[in-house]
């Protein structure tokens, strides 16, 4: 019979250009099936994890580029080595997201960066200038604070949520400093770099949406987009859908923290990872080149709306920000972004990140505080 | 073969089925749940026995907070839960038309997937488009939204209140149920010598309905401490962890970190007061029937 | 006070009607009990009383005051239910006190009232315990207990003895008529059970498919039965009914035929019936095994020895008409051997077709003075 | 009770405090669904806005229409929860009736014991259990069947199942076993003629309850135990409309309406057999 | 068939022995009744026959075969429950075909038996109802036919007449007479009721306490009572208990006196019981309105009048100790008014300080020859 690639998908359904591909690839690799089997993003991650725990792992998942690490200490993902030409193909730094210990544990599939969105309107409202982005955290606080005070609606949307987002958006301010969770297997987090953006998180959440601790980054971009706030930092998706709605907005690089080196921004992939003991770990890889190649990938990464970013450079993708230029700063940081920081215990990494910044965001401690003990909590994680 | 015999062998096969079943699906796990507490489990291949480590471990944490929070939590939610839903049982059981489409109505609660049901309230405790917020202030009553699941007192509270309103509808059943046994005649009697409706409810409905409400509470209680998806669907536990209870930091710790070992641990110890819970159960009810006749 | 009238009180169920235009006067102190066979509609009447179920029609009066539409508490009744209706988590103490708790007495008079209930109960002992543990007796004084603290003007009673067993039935009834004379209150009383009704009652009302079918004292009824309905139920063994045809009315009474046997029995005669069928109505004990005014040679096929009496159950010819006659203890009998019995015609009843009595001849008070005047007895 | 007795006479403004009592109560029960119903007849686009008005503008019930076509699949998803909930049932009586005769008419050493630790089983919410059980089902060879939804489904509902249905039947007299035991008749032959007729109002709450506890809650069996769309019932299939970047919340909201419609119906046939069932079970404990 | 030896029986609970050493046996075609007051154990004894309880200890013989390990349905027994344990969901037809469905009989025969025994017990016209509908007589007897349908060899019926309403009992206490005479099986009857084991009885067993206090046919338990606690037992109103001092013995009998009254005894005297303390008891029924060899004067306290008698209540002395007289339904008696009763020395029945009682001289023969037979009753 067919031998089969088991895949768990994150999603409600498959994206038809991966339907599309699975079935050009079957049809070239006779004898063999890809099995795709749809799981809600809630729990996809969960479940493959909880079927390689409970020692029948799929071949291949839709895997969070930060829990490779994890996995492959445990020895549960094998290697998928990338070729010179292969890692040459990614835009710089990509390729970082899923290296560990000198080789790649997955192929990058989906990608995202983030930029800063402006509401004119309400700038104008507020007396600033509509067209004027903040360039630097200063700014960006005191224009909030003037929106605030002018209008009523809030400056800003910071999420805070319990929610793994509240760590990647913190992890923007962290690059946007010039600052580092951990270098090597040292944690260097407890610096000044890092203190200054939580302190700009505490001077920012006053002219916030109110309750940033309820609303993860869907949320707050719903309330952006609802006009009820000034500024949100956010992915793609937030264009697409800023065109259905009346709102007058912009959209610019991510505002630059005091120790800054130039623009910034946290680089987050998920990644196909291929489980060790299926049998079949040799053919996945294979597949899981062919659906993340050029050729798909850029079909799939550019239908625009899903809040991708495109992982490779390319003509088509020049033409797109050409016809699109809110696309620009998105794809412009990816020069200056860092990957996501890679713990051996990514959940309690993850904890410590949220219990940190809530802390401070409900101002529970103080930032200098609540910074010293994270990061002696880290410590334990990597 | 005595009768004794015969009886004690038919019982027993009349049980085997369910005892076997129930032995295998869940006692077996239990089993392995409980070994595992003592070991250092996690996605690796290799398991390590720790002895009583995880134990440590969790007292050394900040498990103790947990604890205490769960405690309250609980408390308080299977105390409202009765109150509710012994208010609602009460009025329910009034002779008044409509009440067959009420008992309907307050069922709902429980036919709905749970998930929905916490989605649902998550609108409703939305800051900018929720009704509580929205309503509130359409009515001037609060300022600006109020993001019920951002501070710790109310993400408390709300999650609190949601798990009321899925248990209610079971506990309005169980005391409408036990309402309706409480013979008629006593309330005609105490009519007759004067006691109004209220008195009524208070003197004699509520003291014969004493056993219902402790074994209620009882289910409800073990329900409730293990009450898992509300938290984790409204705050996963947050803001602060100020809602995070023993269910959740053992889920955070087993199925999140994926330490199956110090999970276990947890769970052993959430079984271990469900126990005591269940003991005092038991106690308590013996005595009452002894102290009630026969 | 305590006195109570029903003015052509009604009750429909639906379109049923239960209770037929019911007329009745209830003097202050008076003892009366409610008869009748099971659905006749006596705790429907006593519960209308109460103020417990609805009045269709008619109109009650307490005391002349038109009650109809007080509650249960404004109308000066305490009722004592058939299953004692007592709160089972509350003491002894607190169930008598709970009607005194409802009007808010102060402590330590209520201490006094249920204390003075109990002592005439013969509760003190018990005070501190809870129903359940006390035996059927007990608990049906506990329940009197309730009723007497209110010091009601009218004490109504739905078959409060109907639970216990014979003894305790029976010195049961004994207190309770020791009770009425103490409390001197009115007191309505339902039962079943015509020994009950024929002990206790100063005067009896029986009903009968929601109408009253007589009222009277207890004796009255016995002795003069307005119809064949109340010869029937009144008395144990029941009455014995003979089919006769009338053969002549005289001064003397009327003639009476009887598979030839013929008799004159001493009853207020009445025009056109002779010729025509009667009923002819004899009490078990009143037949003899002496000859009799009228003799009858019977068969018995059941006999009952009950020590002090001899119940012997004979059928009469071929209709399966049973006849029952209650002899000495000492009577000598057999089943399925002959016997002669007599009956003097002084102990007959006689009933026209409709089944309505013939005024006795019999003067009531030889037997009791009081009878006539109820309540003083 | 084909007529209020007195007793039962309420003054206005009693009616009025009862009426008020059953508006509060219902409007705390019912508030999430009315919620729950305006997000369903708003457009996605009009969901996320302020400030809150309580009447959706220009609401429709498109969303009632749109659902069955986003997520194709929901009509199966509600007869699989409908085939699963009633497999489970029917294994639930089977399993169940036996034991709760057992227990309620036996009493031999240890058998309150015994009955305490089926309550137990209530105390482990199956997420604790969840990967020894995964080892479990896999062993059986029943993942990604409708049995990996059914065996561990069935065994956490037991416990309550048992503890009701035994209520229920200690209220049969005994003396109507002992009579069919008197005239010969086995002890599986009385449960079955006797027993079973007389406590069909009993197994029939059991009946209710186990169904809608498998129809509504079987959520995380099914998702880690399974993992064939085709299997999947309403909870699972309900998430399908949870898209990559975004929730169709009017969608979700319509689809869970129309997913609980059979059970709620089968409830509102059966509510009064519910109540007076769980009143003869109530009486004692 | 249907003979039954109960030999040295006992039952315990726990450590408390319910049972103790019963001795008896019941001939084929005995109808015998055991009585006793509430929790002396006539159920457990009746249980533990049928094969519902273990016995604890003895053996119980069913025609001479040892069946203490035989389930119900070996034993040739039919048990009807008080509670009559009619299944609600079945109509009387199946109620009463039951046994046979279990045996598994054809249908034809099923049915043709089913109609005999609905015959006998006059259900035929009730056949294709439920016990719902059905009065309470009505259900006493489906729960019978369905004991008649086994044609078993001893019938067992546990107070199965103590659901239901006087009238009804009586009448369903004479068919149950008149079965036992067409089916000629052996019938063990429970019940506490005395008049029920008077009247049906061909032999009373009463227990007290878990013992046999006396086993004998009905009269000779009224006349010839073997203790106080029989004497008390049997008889209503319960016999009067005085204590007398002892005079003398003779020839003719034992002399007591009562308060200076004195008469002799006709019992068959004892060696020194002369100046020991006796007890003297008389039944009520024998206390009359004229002077006897006893003559006491009486103040009653509580009058009932049932019409055919008038019993009266009085006090004798300060001890409380009651007395109580039945008097013909025409005696003239008032409350609180004096009057002279005088009770016949061959009436009166005397027992020892242990309540033993001393054997009367009195010739049951008189009354009725098959009493020493009762089998041929
Ligand atoms: N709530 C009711 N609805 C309809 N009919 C009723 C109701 N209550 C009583 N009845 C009917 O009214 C009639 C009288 O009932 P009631 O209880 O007064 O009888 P009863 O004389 O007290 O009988 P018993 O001696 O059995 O107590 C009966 O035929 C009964 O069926
Ligand atoms: N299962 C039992 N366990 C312990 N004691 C019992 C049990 N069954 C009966 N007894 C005790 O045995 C004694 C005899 O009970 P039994 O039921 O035989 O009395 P009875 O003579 O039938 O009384 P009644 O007239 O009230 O039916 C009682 O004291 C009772 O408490
Ligand atoms: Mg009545
Ligand atoms: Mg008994």
């Amino acid at each position: 019979a067919d031998q089969e690639i088991a895949w768990i998908y994150c999603g409600d359904k498959i994206d038809p250009i991966h339907e599309k591909y699975i079935k050009e690839w079957e049809g070239r690799n006779p004898g063999w099936k890809v099995l795709p089997e749809v799981v809600g993003w809630a729990q996809c991650q969960d479940k493959a994890t909880t079927l390689a725990a409970a020692g029948t792992p799929v071949a291949m998942a839709y895997v969070g580029s930060r829990t490779l690490k994890e996995f492959a200490e445990n020895d549960l993902i094998v290697p998928v080595p990338m070729t010179e030409v292969e890692k040459k193909s990614y835009y710089p730094n990509i390729v970082d997201t899923v290296t560990f210990g000198g080789t790649q544990w997955g192929v990058p599939i989906a990608f995202s960066t983030k930029a800063l969105y402006w509401n004119k309107d309400l700038f104008k409202q507020a007396g600033l200038d509509p067209e004027t982005p903040p360039k630097t955290w200063a700014e960006e606080v005191a224009f909030a604070k003037q929106i605030k005070e002018k209008t009523g609606v809030a400056g800003y949307g910071l999420p805070a949520k319990t929610f793994d987002n509240t760590m990647h958006q913190f992890m923007h301010w962290v690059y946007t400093n010039n600052g580092k969770v951990i270098d090597g297997d040292k944690i260097v987090m407890d610096s000044p770099e890092v203190l200054a953006a939580l302190q700009a998180y505490k001077d920012i959440v006053p002219y916030s949406v109110e309750g940033a601790t309820a609303y993860e980054q869907n949320e707050i971009r719903a309330i952006f987009l609802d006009g009820k706030a000034g500024m949100i930092q956010s992915g793609s998706g937030a264009a697409a859908l800023l065109k259905d709605t009346k709102i007058d907005w912009g959209i610019a690089p991510l505002p630059l923290g005091p120790s800054a080196k130039g623009e910034g921004t946290l680089l987050i992939t998920d990644s196909l990872a291929i489980f060790k003991d299926t049998g079949v770990e040799e053919k996945a890889i294979e597949f899981a080149k062919f659906i993340t190649s050029p050729g798909p990938q850029g079909e799939y990464e550019l239908q625009g709306g899903a809040g991708l970013t495109p992982l490779r450079p390319s003509p088509k993708v020049d033409e797109f920000v050409k016809a699109d230029p809110a696309w620009k700063p998105l794809i412009d940081g990816i020069g200056y972004g860092g990957p996501e920081p890679l713990f051996t215990d990514y959940k309690g990494f993850q904890n410590a990140m949220i219990e940190m910044v809530q802390s401070v965001v409900t101002g529970k401690a103080e930032p200098a505080d609540a910074l010293k003990k994270a990061a002696g909590e880290l410590e334990q994680y990597k | 073969m005595s009768v004794r015999r015969s009886t004690l062998i038919l019982a027993w096969t009349l049980l085997l089925p369910a005892v076997l079943y129930v032995t295998v699906i869940v006692a077996y796990p239990l089993v392995d749940t409980f070994i595992l507490s003592f070991t250092d489990a996690s996605l690796k291949k290799t398991t390590n026995w720790v002895g009583a480590g995880n134990y440590e471990k969790i007292f050394n944490g900040t498990f103790a907070e947990v604890i205490i929070r769960t405690f309250v939590w609980t408390a308080f939610s299977v105390a409202i839960k009765m109150i509710i839903g012994t208010f609602g049982a009460a009025m329910l059981n009034a002779a008044v038309p409509g009440r067959a489409l009420f008992r309907v109505l307050t069922m709902p609660p429980w036919i709905v997937p749970m998930a929905i049901g916490i989605f649902m309230w998550g609108w409703m405790y939305n800051g900018q488009f929720g009704m509580i917020s929205g309503l509130l202030q359409n009515w001037g009553l609060i300022d600006g939204p109020v993001a019920f699941l951002a501070h710790g007192s109310t993400a408390f509270w709300a999650t609190i209140v949601t798990d009321v309103w899925i248990g209610v509808p079971m506990v309005t059943l169980y005391m409408l149920a036990s309402m309706q046994a409480v013979p008629q005649d006593l309330y005609e009697a105490a009519w007759t010598d004067g006691a109004g409706r209220f008195y009524r409810f208070r003197r004699i409905t509520l003291p014969l309905l004493v056993p219902a409400m402790i074994t209620m509470s009882m289910l409800s209680l073990i329900a409730t401490f293990n009450s898992f998806d509300i938290i984790w669907i409204l705050t996963q536990g947050g803001p602060n962890g100020d809602t995070t209870t023993m269910i959740i930091d053992t889920y955070r710790t087993a199925i999140g970190s994926k330490k199956y070992g110090e999970g276990a641990a947890r769970a052993v110890l959430i079984c271990i007061f469900l126990s005591i819970f269940c003991i005092a159960y038991f106690r308590v009810t013996h005595r009452l029937a002894s102290e009630e006749h026969r | 006070m305590g006195q109570l009238n029903l003015d052509g009180v009604r009750k429909f169920y639906g379109t049923y009607e239960v209770l037929k235009s019911i007329q009745l006067e209830v003097k202050n102190g008076e003892f009366v009990v409610f008869v009748g066979p099971s659905g006749c509609g006596k705790s429907t009447l006593l519960r209308m009383i109460a103020g417990l179920d609805e009045t269709t029609a008619g109109d009650i009066l307490i005391d002349g005051k038109r009650v109809n539409d007080l509650p249960p508490v404004k109308r000066g009744i305490a009722m004592v239910f058939q299953s004692y209706a007592l709160y089972p988590h509350m003491t002894v103490f607190e169930n008598i006190a709970f009607p005194l708790r409802v009007e808010k007495m102060p402590e330590d008079k209520l201490k006094a009232k249920v204390e003075h209930a109990a002592r005439i109960l013969h509760l003190e002992q018990r005070l501190e315990q809870k129903p359940g543990m006390l035996s059927g007796g007990q608990r049906q004084r506990v329940a009197i207990g309730r009723a007497i603290v209110r010091e009601p003007k009218i004490f109504l009673f739905d078959e409060p003895l109907s639970n216990l067993d014979a003894a305790l039935r029976a010195d049961m009834r004994i207190e309770l008529a020791k009770l009425h004379r103490q409390l001197k209150a009115t007191m309505i009383y339902v039962t079943h059970d015509q020994v009950e009704a024929m002990t206790m009652a100063d005067r009896i009302v029986v009903l009968n498919a929601g109408r009253i079918a007589q009222t009277g004292a207890p004796l009255e009824l016995y002795h003069k039965p307005a119809n064949m309905f109340v010869a029937g139920f009144i008395g144990h063994p029941r009455m014995n009914f003979l089919p006769v045809t009338c053969k002549g009315v005289s001064d003397a009474g009327v003639e009476v035929d009887y598979r030839g046997e013929r008799a004159t029995i001493p009853v207020e005669p009445r025009d056109g019936i002779v010729g025509g069928t009667l009923t002819l109505g004899v009490r078990p004990e009143h037949i003899h095994t002496v000859p009799g005014d009228l003799t009858l040679t019977i068969t018995p096929s059941v006999i009952e020895r009950l020590g002090a009496h001899t119940v012997a159950y004979a059928s009469l010819g071929g209709e399966g008409e049973n006849y029952c006659a209650m002899l000495p203890g000492t009577v000598s009998l057999r089943t399925d051997e002959q016997v002669r019995t007599g009956i003097k015609a002084a102990d007959c009843h006689l009933f026209d077709e409709n089944g309505i009595a013939f005024e006795r001849r019999v003067e009531m008070t030889d037997i009791d003075a009081a009878l006539f005047n109820p309540a003083a007895a | 009770m084909s007529q209020p007795t007195m007793i039962h006479r309420y003054r206005w403004y009693e009616l009025v405090g009862i009426y008020a009592g059953i508006l509060l109560f219902l409007t705390f029960i019912l508030a999430p669904f009315v919620e729950g119903f305006l997000v369903s007849l708003k457009p996605l686009a009009l969901l996320f806005s302020s400030p809150y008005r309580f009447w959706p503008e220009n609401g429709s019930l498109a969303a009632y229409r749109t659902m069955w076509v986003s997520v194709p699949g929901f009509a199966r998803y509600i007869f699989n929860s409908f085939f699963i909930s009633t497999i489970i049932t029917v294994a639930v009586l089977l399993l169940v009736v036996p034991s709760a005769y057992a227990f309620a008419r036996f009493k031999f050493r240890g058998s309150s014991a015994l009955l305490a630790a089926f309550l137990a089983v209530n105390m482990f919410s199956g997420a604790v259990l969840l990967i020894p059980l995964f080892r479990l089902m896999r062993s059986f060879g029943v993942l990604n069947t409708y049995f990996a939804m059914i065996v561990p489904g069935v065994a956490f509902l037991i416990p309550s199942a048992i503890w009701l249905l035994r209520t229920y039947m200690m209220r049969i007299p005994r003396e109507l076993d002992e009579a069919a035991f008197v005239d010969g008749a086995s002890h599986v032959y009385t449960l079955r003629r006797v027993i079973l007729p007389i406590a069909m109002p009993g197994i029939a709450v059991v009946a209710i309850t186990t169904f809608i506890g498998s129809y509504a809650q079987q959520f995380i069996f099914a998702l880690t135990f399974n993992s064939k769309t085709e299997y999947m019932p309403l909870p699972i299939g309900l998430y399908a409309y949870f898209g990559r970047q975004e929730v169709v919340w009017n969608e979700l909201m319509a689809a869970s309406f129309v997913g609980i419609a059979p059970a709620v119906i089968v409830i509102f046939f059966l509510q009064r057999y519910l109540v007076s069932g769980l009143t003869a079970g109530a009486v004692k404990q």
